[in-house]
Formats: structure tokens, sequence, C-alpha cells
């Protein structure tokens, strides 16, 4: 048992390494469950950022060493890649991975410097361009693909029988048209099938415990998880008094992003909230947005949407959740002589 | 009550007259480089949008459609904004000289901005009735605070950070609002009113 | 026998951090005193007191204890031993600047004249008490020089004495607590007895046993009417800091823009009321207690040694040749300082000198991680001050707290990209400090400009009436002539 | 037809009643909003660095803070610098301008010095001074208080012997500037190590 530190880690490179080790079981679980694509896209994603940082950097004229060794790029990229679909072309990656990098990232000056989070902005760009392999090029969680399959798809020529929506979408658009009764004997959601065949719950229990591990280290905090988490399972078990026309909170919890998005999306500290109450509602807010896009919206995971947006209010809650600094009277006006 | 309330939230949020409708933009881009004059260009507009809307439903219902002057309809709203800005105007030079300094050209053009005419046209077309014209206006009117306000404090920061030379200023100003409104797009399909 | 409590602090330091402390390493040999150096300096503005002037000139022969520099706020510096003043030039002095200024050069001739004041016999009031600590030269001796006197106000009710040394390695205060406790108390007791002050509060961490037992031993055999109130805390940095140890110790927080005095409580360290001590025997201040410690001095230890003493001297005397070190920290590890010039004569706030080499980390952007926000002991957000310094926005630093920091560069130790934070907030805040001068000059300019425009308005003014009464005058006179003339005619 | 007619020239007039009410209306708004003087003044006044020197075209700062509320351009001021300007412009949310290039840009804190020993006492430069910095009577030797001038150089040209320099403000004896955290890698160490456990 590794002791727990008493202070977070002392080096910005130590904290990239920290989270891209406590992805691992997440990544070894979606390799599983999701067959060898998911591994395609981990190279070419990390290959394209690692390198458009490298581009950008030498094109400002910067030290190039220093930043490359911080692993921040090498961390974007996996995010990007794990949350894009498995079944996704390598053009989708190369584009997702690279407009993050240097949209999300170096037009703002690099590390550090960007109000938005890169992979979310790299998702939401690639959402908004080629909807429909955003939406249809995830692997069927009854199926698990070969190699070759794999490749087939990474060069574009997905097979159909392999891939489709995801399961929040299926939900969504095909299950809430039934009875609670019909449902229970739907294959895709009989609860015979739940955690052995598709995965999911294994994905997420993955990176629950990674998540853990970071929190363990004191490389995040405890606020941010448990905010989302917290209000994704308030609001939809809330709404799921009526089983009929409401998803149900295991769903929101496991099919979705919102596991990994608690740990890793949410964490980031550059385009967050920074204050412990500032990060809080923060995830809070994500929460009860991701909630309102997932049952109101177009599109079926909102969760990239909702941290943009929160990115965005992330000034003003950093300058109203300050903590009142000590001798003065109230918390929000900071000023003041000595 | 609960129309109304979507009412706003379509009008603030999921059809926001600045990041999805693209109305506005003027203001938007001119006074957001401070929060303080972001809140009180958000004001401004908050009062002469949910104003016009007032107006713009009387002069359409007591004056345009009784008279059958629809022909005249843009004129007279025009007319109608023009009198609540020059109002807003002198009231805003008396209670506050800096933010009016700072506001400068933008205010008096908040007369023709597109989203006011925008409003009171919408409002008419889609035969509003006082109260919902009032509320649509008043939607609109938060929406465009809300993003011009949230807009002024990522600027702020962005004022402070190292930016590469040839994206300083009002480039990085505008991929950044282009940011927002792809982040705004999360809402569409949200309430079909 | 005093009557005194040993409590356990009930308050935990918010933010703050525990370091290693090194402390062991300069108290494995007893403290010492140190021979006299050769030559000693004393720097005429930055000797603690503010700016002053020299009282003696070159070729003078001085006594131990003869007066060479007021201050402008009255403060007297001491020759600390006798000799002759060889030179009053440029030189290099102990300061946060690394600048060279004027300074008295003093050669001691060996010789063991002295010159002393009268003792104080008690009764005695504040007044007398103050004066004499101006004319002894007693300092607040905390790291900033702030002159001791400024905080005898009437209206204190509580004295604490700082005996929280939270800085790693140095254990300057430690060592005089135990070394000199007697006379620690008394200075404190006959201060308490002239300000009318009720409680004592020595606020002291825990892992200081030997100074607690000293403490003790001394408060059994010792006669007062004070209640002394020892308060044990947690050693965690930075306790030790004014603001912070009093809140820990009375649960008072002292409002933004203020000073402790303005609560009625004052925060003496151990050094001064011993020196105060002294002072109201009439000894006026010559030596002080420097820890010498660090892993690259051969024999680190406490010395006693003349003020004005050359950093060189002190470095030999811990074993080692200064020629092998590049800088040395003057104070601790988390405030301290760096000095190249080793020829630079200790000050009496010089109360440590530490050596080492530690291997500087690049520094990398900040990531907003927070974590400096968690460890500041005033719950400021580091990474919005720091954001908004870089940025060249001095305003919104000051909007965020700027000037609520302590300085106490726990952000600095905690960051991950090694960011000098501290620094940039000194830095921060010397620029504040230099705008608001600014903006007083022009103010006062602007006062002087108008008074002296309204001043010709009105001497035009005065002029204007002479003339119009003078012309009204001679025009009468002239008309007077005319009509004469014209009656004549 | 008439129809026509009659409901254009109804349009017409009840327009036209409109524009009257809404004129009535803005009529009463400006006399109830009435601003008497410029309120810029005073925050602008605040901001200029009061040497009084002139070189704006104003006699006195307080003159070009009015003239710039009323309009002029905010960069004639050598003496605050571009901080000054730079100040100025996010007062009043304009863009902010380059120094006038025809001003001589002053990049240090000047005052004025009396080479006491040619002086003759003839106090052209005392009546030059805009702030009272400059003491001395008629034929008496004259002194600048140094912690009064605002180095304005109005003094210079008066002086017939050409007695007086400008030199750089002398420093504070206790005032110094930390070294920037930029410049200081070199001398910087780790602080400490963190207790862990």
């Amino acid at each position: 048992m590794i002791k727990r530190p008493a202070y977070p880690p002392r080096n910005t490179a130590i904290v990239m390494r920290s989270v891209l080790i406590s992805l691992i079981p997440g990544i070894v679980a979606m390799t599983i469950f999701f067959g060898p694509g998911v591994l395609f896209n981990l190279a070419t994603s990390i290959f394209t950022a690692v390198a458009t940082e490298a581009l950008c950097i030498s094109l400002r004229g910067r030290a190039l060493m220093p930043r490359l060794r911080d692993l921040s790029a090498a961390l974007t990229g996996v995010l990007i890649a794990l949350s894009l679909p498995q079944a996704a072309p390598w053009w989708l990656i190369v584009a997702a991975s690279g407009s993050s990098i240097i949209l999300g990232k170096h037009l703002y000056g690099g590390l550090g410097q960007n109000p938005v989070n890169p992979a979310m902005l790299g998702y939401a760009l690639m959402l908004i361009s080629a909807p429909v392999a955003m939406t249809t090029f995830w692997i069927n969680p009854l199926t698990t693909p070969s190699i070759s399959a794999a490749w087939a798809a990474y060069v574009g020529q997905a097979n159909d029988a392999l891939t489709g929506a995801t399961m929040l979408d299926l939900y969504r658009t095909q299950f809430l048209s039934l009875t609670a009764i019909e449902a229970s004997d739907h294959p895709l959601f009989t609860k015979a099938h739940l955690g052995l065949i598709y995965g999911y719950e294994w994905v997420a229990l993955s990176y629950l415990l990674g998540g853990l591990w970071l929190i363990y280290q004191r490389v995040i905090t405890w606020h941010t998880p448990v905010g989302l988490l917290a209000t994704l399972i308030v609001i939809s078990a809330f709404f799921s008094i009526d089983p009929d026309t409401a998803t149900p909170v295991w769903v929101h919890l496991i099919a979705g992003a919102g596991i990994f998005a608690a740990f890793f999306i949410l964490t980031d500290p550059v385009s967050g909230a920074t204050s412990p109450r500032g990060r809080l509602w923060f995830a809070i807010c994500v929460g009860v947005l991701t909630y309102s896009m997932r049952t109101y919206g177009q599109y079926p995971d909102a969760i990239a949407f909702s941290v943009l947006l929160m990115n965005f209010t992330a000034p003003m809650i950093d300058h109203y959740t300050r903590p009142r600094i000590m001798g003065h009277e109230s918390s929000v006006k900071g000023s003041g002589g000595r | 009550m609960t129309d109304l309330l979507l009412l706003i939230v379509s009008a603030a949020l999921v059809n926001n007259f600045v990041l999805v409708q693209f109305l506005g933009l003027c203001p938007f881009l001119g006074v957001s480089s401070r929060i303080d004059s972001a809140l009180g260009m958000s004001f401004a507009t908050t009062f002469v949008l949910t104003l016009s809307s007032v107006v713009a439903y009387l002069l359409q219902s007591l004056f345009l459609i009784p008279l059958d002057a629809m022909w005249l309809r843009t004129l007279a709203f025009i007319m109608a904004i023009a009198v609540a800005v020059q109002f807003t105007e002198l009231a805003v030079k008396k209670a506050s000289p800096l933010l009016h300094s700072v506001l400068g050209i933008y205010l008096p053009l908040v007369t023709s901005n597109c989203a006011v005419l925008g409003v009171a046209l919408l409002n008419t077309a889609r035969a509003y009735t006082l109260v919902e014209s009032v509320f649509y206006g008043l939607g609109a009117a938060l929406g465009f605070s809300l993003v011009l306000i949230l807009f002024a404090g990522v600027r702020e920061r962005l004022q402070l950070a190292d930016i590469p030379e040839p994206f300083q200023g009002a480039s990085i100003a505008l991929i950044t609002a282009g940011f927002m409104a792809l982040a705004f797009m999360g809402f569409s399909g949200m309430i079909r009113l | 026998m005093a009557d005194y409590q040993i409590r356990h602090c009930e308050r935990k330091l918010e933010g703050g951090i525990y370091t290693e402390t090194y402390k062991a390493l300069s108290t494995a040999e007893p403290c010492s005193f140190v021979n006299t150096p050769t030559r000693l300096t004393f720097p005429i503005h930055f000797s603690g007191g503010g700016p002053g002037e020299s009282i003696v000139s070159i070729g003078d022969q001085v006594a131990k204890r003869t007066p060479i520099i007021r201050c402008h706020s009255g403060i007297i510096h001491v020759a600390s031993r006798a000799g002759i003043v060889v030179d009053i030039t440029d030189h290099a002095m102990t300061h946060p600047s690394g600048e060279r200024s004027s300074c008295i050069v003093i050669e001691p001739d060996g010789s063991d004249t002295q010159e002393s004041l009268n003792p104080l016999s008690w009764p005695f009031d504040a007044n007398t008490l103050r004066d004499r600590a101006i004319e002894a030269g007693v300092l607040g001796l905390s790291g900033a020089s702030f002159p001791s006197l400024k905080r005898w106000i009437d209206g204190t009710t509580t004295l604490i004495i700082n005996g929280a040394e939270c800085e790693p390695y140095i254990t300057a205060d430690d060592t005089l607590m135990q070394i000199d406790t007697h006379s620690m108390i008394r200075g404190a007791y006959l201060l308490s007895q002239a300000l009318d002050i009720k409680t004592i509060v020595i606020g002291i961490e825990n892992n200081k046993p030997e100074a607690l037992t000293a403490i003790e031993g001394v408060l059994k055999q010792y006669h007062s009417n004070c209640f002394f109130d020892i308060v044990l805390l947690d050693p965690k940095y930075p306790s030790g800091s004014e603001r912070q140890l009093v809140w820990l110790t009375l649960g008072i927080e002292i409002p933004t823009g203020s000073r402790s005095v303005e609560t009625g409580v004052i925060v003496h360290n151990p050094g001064t009321l011993i020196d105060l001590s002294r002072a109201i025997d009439g000894k006026s201040i010559t030596d002080r207690l420097v820890t010498l410690t660090g892993q690259a001095l051969a024999r680190p230890r406490n010395v006693i040694a003349p003020i004005g003493t050359p950093i060189t001297d002190l470095i030999e005397a811990a074993g080692t040749d200064p020629e092998l070190l590049d800088s040395i920290t003057v104070g601790g590890p988390m405030m301290g300082f760096a000095i190249t010039d080793f020829a630079a004569g200790i000050t009496k706030t010089t109360n440590c000198l530490l050596a080492r080499s530690v291997e500087l980390q690049p520094e990398s952007p900040c990531i907003r991680c927070g974590a400096c926000a968690t460890v500041c002991p005033v719950r400021l957000q580091p990474q919005l001050m720091l954001f908004a310094l870089k940025g060249g926005a001095l305003n919104h630093a000051i909007h965020e707290g700027l000037t609520d920091c302590v300085e106490c560069a726990a952000c600095d130790t905690v960051c991950p990209s090694h960011i000098p934070l501290a620094e940039w907030f000194r830095l921060g805040w010397f620029q504040t400090k230099e705008i608001s001068a600014k903006r007083l000059r022009s103010s006062e300019a602007r006062e002087r400009f108008e008074t002296r425009n309204l001043r010709l308005k009105r001497i035009a003014a005065e002029q204007d009436l002479k003339r119009l009464t003078r012309k009204a005058k001679s025009s009468e006179a002239l008309e007077k002539a005319r009509k004469a003339r014209e009656a004549a005619s | 037809m008439t129809d026509g007619i009659v409901s254009i020239g109804a349009a017409v007039i009840g327009l036209s009643a409109i524009g009257l009410i809404g004129g009535l209306l803005l009529q009463y708004a400006s006399k109830a909003f009435k601003v008497n003087g410029n309120p810029l003044v005073d925050p602008i006044d605040a901001l200029l660095p009061q040497t009084q020197c002139g070189q704006c075209g104003h006699p006195g700062c307080k003159p070009y803070a009015e003239a710039i509320a009323y309009g002029e351009a905010i960069n004639l001021c050598p003496p605050g610098g571009q901080a000054t300007v730079d100040r100025i412009a996010n007062l009043l949310g304009v863009d902010s301008l380059a120094l006038d290039a025809d001003k001589n840009i002053i990049e240090q804190d000047l005052v004025a010095l009396i080479i006491e020993d040619e002086c003759i006492g003839c106090t052209k430069c005392i009546q030059a001074c805009p702030v009272d910095a400059i003491v001395g009577a008629t034929k008496l030797m004259h002194t600048v208080i140094m912690d009064d001038c605002t180095g304005c150089d109005l003094c210079v040209d008066p002086c017939p012997v050409d007695c007086i320099d400008m030199v750089p403000r002398p420093k504070v004896s206790n005032f110094w500037t930390p070294q920037h955290p930029n410049m200081i890698s070199s001398d910087r160490f780790e602080r400490i190590e963190m207790k862990h456990g």
C-alpha cells in the first residue's frame, strides 16, 4: 500500500503522469469491452496531440523540451481518444486532437492560459462538424470486434453490424417509447446482461477506481467528482419517479461519460474554477446542465457542451466563491490597504 | 406560467440572440472588454429591450393595426426604440458619467441594435400578447446580458494571458465568441416553441 | 510564584504547511561567543528604525555603546565594540535589495572602554520606558525592523511573546528562551507593568520542550501580579506570523489594513524583551544571537556576535571557508533573502545565516491547480493574484487581496510549477506603495498649484484695486487742476 | 383611392403625434437629468501627474483634464508617460494612444537643481514655479525644495544665468524595489521540503 502523501505532487509533470496512470484501468476495460480500436485511437490521438503541440511551440520560438516533458499534450490526446467513438475513423481522431491542441490551447498561449477545456472543445467541434460519425460510430456493446474489424473501422470502413449509437442515446430514442413492462423484456436492457456483456459498468468502475486513486494521491480534490455525480444522481432520481418517461439513475451514471468526466474532464484545473467552493458549484452546474441537455436537448451526451458553458462562467464563479480573506468583513470585496 | 418561463428560457438560452441568432454582435464585442461596462450595458439593454417590446406591442395593437399601417411598422418601431434609447442615455449620463463615457458610442448605437428591433419585430410577427411580449423581451435581454457579462469575464482573463501576437485583441475575442456560440449549441432543440 | 497556565491551542491554523524543520542542525553544539572581528560595519539608513544620519566622523575614537547613528525616527544605534571610525563609505550590507549604501566602518582596538546609560528603577511609566528603548536602540527585532516604539500605544490589554519560531532551520529565539529566560520574563513583566497589562501570553510551538521547561522553571520562582498564559502551538508554518499568532492564541482577527496594537494586542519576540530588559539596566544593544546553519556549514550552531560583524567572519566561525559558498540566505528558507557579498555586516535583525545548496527546479506555467490557495494562511487565491501580476494588472491583484499577503511563501513551497509566487507578491506590494507615494505627491502638487493660483489672483486683484484707487485719486486731482486752470483762464 | 389617402394621412398624422409625444418626453428627460459641468474632470485630473508643466498646451493639469473631458486627445502629457495615457484610456473606455511623438518623452523622474554658486538671486525662477517649490528672496540665493519639485522644468528657461539643471530625483535613502522575479532565478532556491505523512 502506497502511503497517502500529505500534499499534492510538487511537479506539473508528476500531476499529468498521475492522471495518465490513473486512466490505465479505464483504458484496459475499454479495450476489453470495445475492442482494439480504442488502442488505435489512443495512439493516433496522442501522436497528433504531441506533434501539434511541438509544432505550435516551435512556431512561437519557445523552448520545446520543457513543455513536452510536462505531458499535458499527451494527456489531452488520451482524453480526446477516450471520449470519441471507438469505431471512429482516423481522420476524426486527428482532427479532434489537432484542433483541441491548436484552437483550444495554443491560440491562447499554451499550458495554463486556455479558458476552455481543450479536449471538450475538440469533441464539441467534431460533434458539430461530423455529427453522423460522432453519434453512430460507437461499438455496439453486444459485439466485440476483432483486430481486423477494428482496423477497418479505423480506416473508415466500419462494419454496420458492429457500430451503433451509445447506450444513452439508444435509451433516449428507443427505450423511452416503450413502457416499463416492455422494457424489462428488451434484450439491451434486461438486468441479466448488465455489466457482464455490455461492459459499461466495468468501464465506469475502472474510471471510478482511477479517479479515487487520484483523490488519494491528492492530485484532485473530492469537490468536483462529488459535485457532478451527486447532482446527476439526485436529479435523475427525482425525475425517475415515473419510470416510463425518465431515464433511470444508473443509465445517467454509467452509460454516459458521467464518471469519466467527473474525475478526468471537469478536474482540468486550467479551465475550471479554482477555489474548492467554486469547484463544487462548477460541478453542480455541469450536472444540472448535463441532465437537462441529455433529457431535452438534441445531442445524446451533453457533457462536452456543459463543460464548455461552465468554462465560460469560471471567471465569475472564481470571483463569487472566493473565501473571506482573513481580516476582511465580507468575502467578495477583496481590496484593502495595509 | 410554465409557458412564460419556457418563453424566457427559450429567448435567453436556447435561441440566444447573440450566440444563436447572431443579433446584437456590435455591443457584444464593443463593450465586453470590462466587466463593469458590460454590466452597465446589460442594464441599459435590458431596460431598452423590455420597454421597447411593450411600446412595440402598444404601437402595433393601438396604432398600426387599427390604421392598417403595417407598412410603417419598421419606422414606428425604430422611433419608439430611439426615444427609449435617448431616454436611457440621458439617465445614464446623469447617474454615472464614467459609465456613460466608457459605453461611448455603443449606448446610442443600441438604437440600431438589431437585437432590439429584432425582438420588436419577432414579437409582432409571432403575435405575442402583451405579457408574452414583455417576457420575450425580458428573456432576450437576460440572454444578451448573460453572454455579455460572461464574455467580459473571459475577456478580462484573456487580456492577462500570453496570447500569440497575431491573435491578440479582436481576433482572439472573435474566436472565443465562436467557441461560446459552440457551447450554446448544446441548448439546441431543448425547447420548441 | 507567578500565576501561570499551560494550555494547548484550541484553534488550528487554516492553510499553512508542515515542513522538514532541520532545527537539530544548529542545536547540536552549544551556543558560543565569536571573537571580535577586525572590522564592524553599520549601515546608516538600514540599521533598522529607518533612514538616519551619522553622529560620528572619520577618525573618531568610540567606546563600546557610544552612539554612532541617529535615525530620523529617533532610534539611536551604538558602536558594538570600542575602536576607531576608519571610514564612512558605500559598503555592502545585509539587506534584501543587495545594494550598497553608506555605512560607518569601525575597527575595534581591543580595548574595553564602554559607556552606559543610567539604569531605570521601578516605578517608571510607559513614556520613560519607550524613550529608553529608543535611546538604547531596541528594535522590534521582527523581520521587518518595525520600530517597537510605534507599537506602544495606550489601551493595550495583552502582551504576546512570540515564541513560535516557525521558520525551518532557525533556532535563535529557541536558544534565547533557554539561555536568557529570566531576562525575557523580566522584560515582559516590566513592559506589562508600565503599560498596565494584566495578561502575558506566551505562544510557543510544542517542538520546543527545553524552552518550555526553562520558562516554567523561571515562572515558578518569579513574583508577579501578571497572569502568564502559555499556549502550545502546532509546529505548522507560519504560526509565528503576527496576524496568525494573534488569531491562534486569542482568536482575534486583526482587520485588514490595521496592526495588532489597534486591537489592543502587542506582539514581541523573546529577543526584543531581553534587549528591553538590558536597556532598563542601561545597556544599549551591542550583540545579537545568530543561528549559523545549513548543510553547507561544517559546524552549524548558534553564536552571539557583535552587531556589524561581517558575514565572512561568521561563516569562518562555523568552520567553513567563505570562498566555497556562492550565496548565503539571511533569515530562514521561507522569508529570507540571498546575499552574495559576504563583507556585509550583520544587523540587529539578522537572526540566521543559512548556507545550503538546493537544486533549483525550472519554472513552468501556472495550471491554476489551487495548491497555493489551500496553504494560504490568509485565504487568498495566489493563482489569481499571480495571473493578474504577470499580466501587469496591479489593480486587479490588489482587488484579489494582494495587500493582505503576509509573504510567508507557503504558496511558493507547494507550487507544482515552481513559480516564485511570494517574490511576485513582494514586488506587487512595492509597486503598490510606489504608486500611492506618487499619488500623494501629485495631490500635494495640485494643492500647492491651486494655492498659488489663488494667491496670484488675490495679488493681481489687490494691485488692480490699488491702481484703480490711485487712478481715481489722480484723475480727481487732474480734474481739480483742470477746473482750477479753467477758472483761472 | 380616397380610402388609401385617408389611411396614409391618418398614419402620417398618427406617427407625427407619436413622434411629438416622444419628443416631449425627451425634452422633459433632458431637463430632469440635466448634468451641471462635466463630472469627468475630477477623475481625469486625479490621474494626471500634477507637474503643472504646461507641455500639453494647457496652463496646468486641471485645464488639461477639462479639455480631455470635452474631447481633447489623451496622449499629450509627457511627464505622465505612457502609463498615464493608458490609465486615462482605461478610465474613459477609449483606445489607448501612443504618447504624442512631438513631445520629448521623459524617461526619468527629474527635479530642478539650482547651482547655488551661480545664482544671482533674480527671483525669476520663483515666479515661474507653478507649485511654489523654490524658496529665496531678491538678491539672495534660491533653492529648490526637492520633495515639492514636480520636475516641470518651467524654471529652466527664465533663468538669466542658466544656473538651473534638471537632475535625476535623489533616491529616498531607505526606498528600494525588490528584484523582478524573472531576474532572480539565479539567486533563487527551493524553499524547503515538505514533511510527508
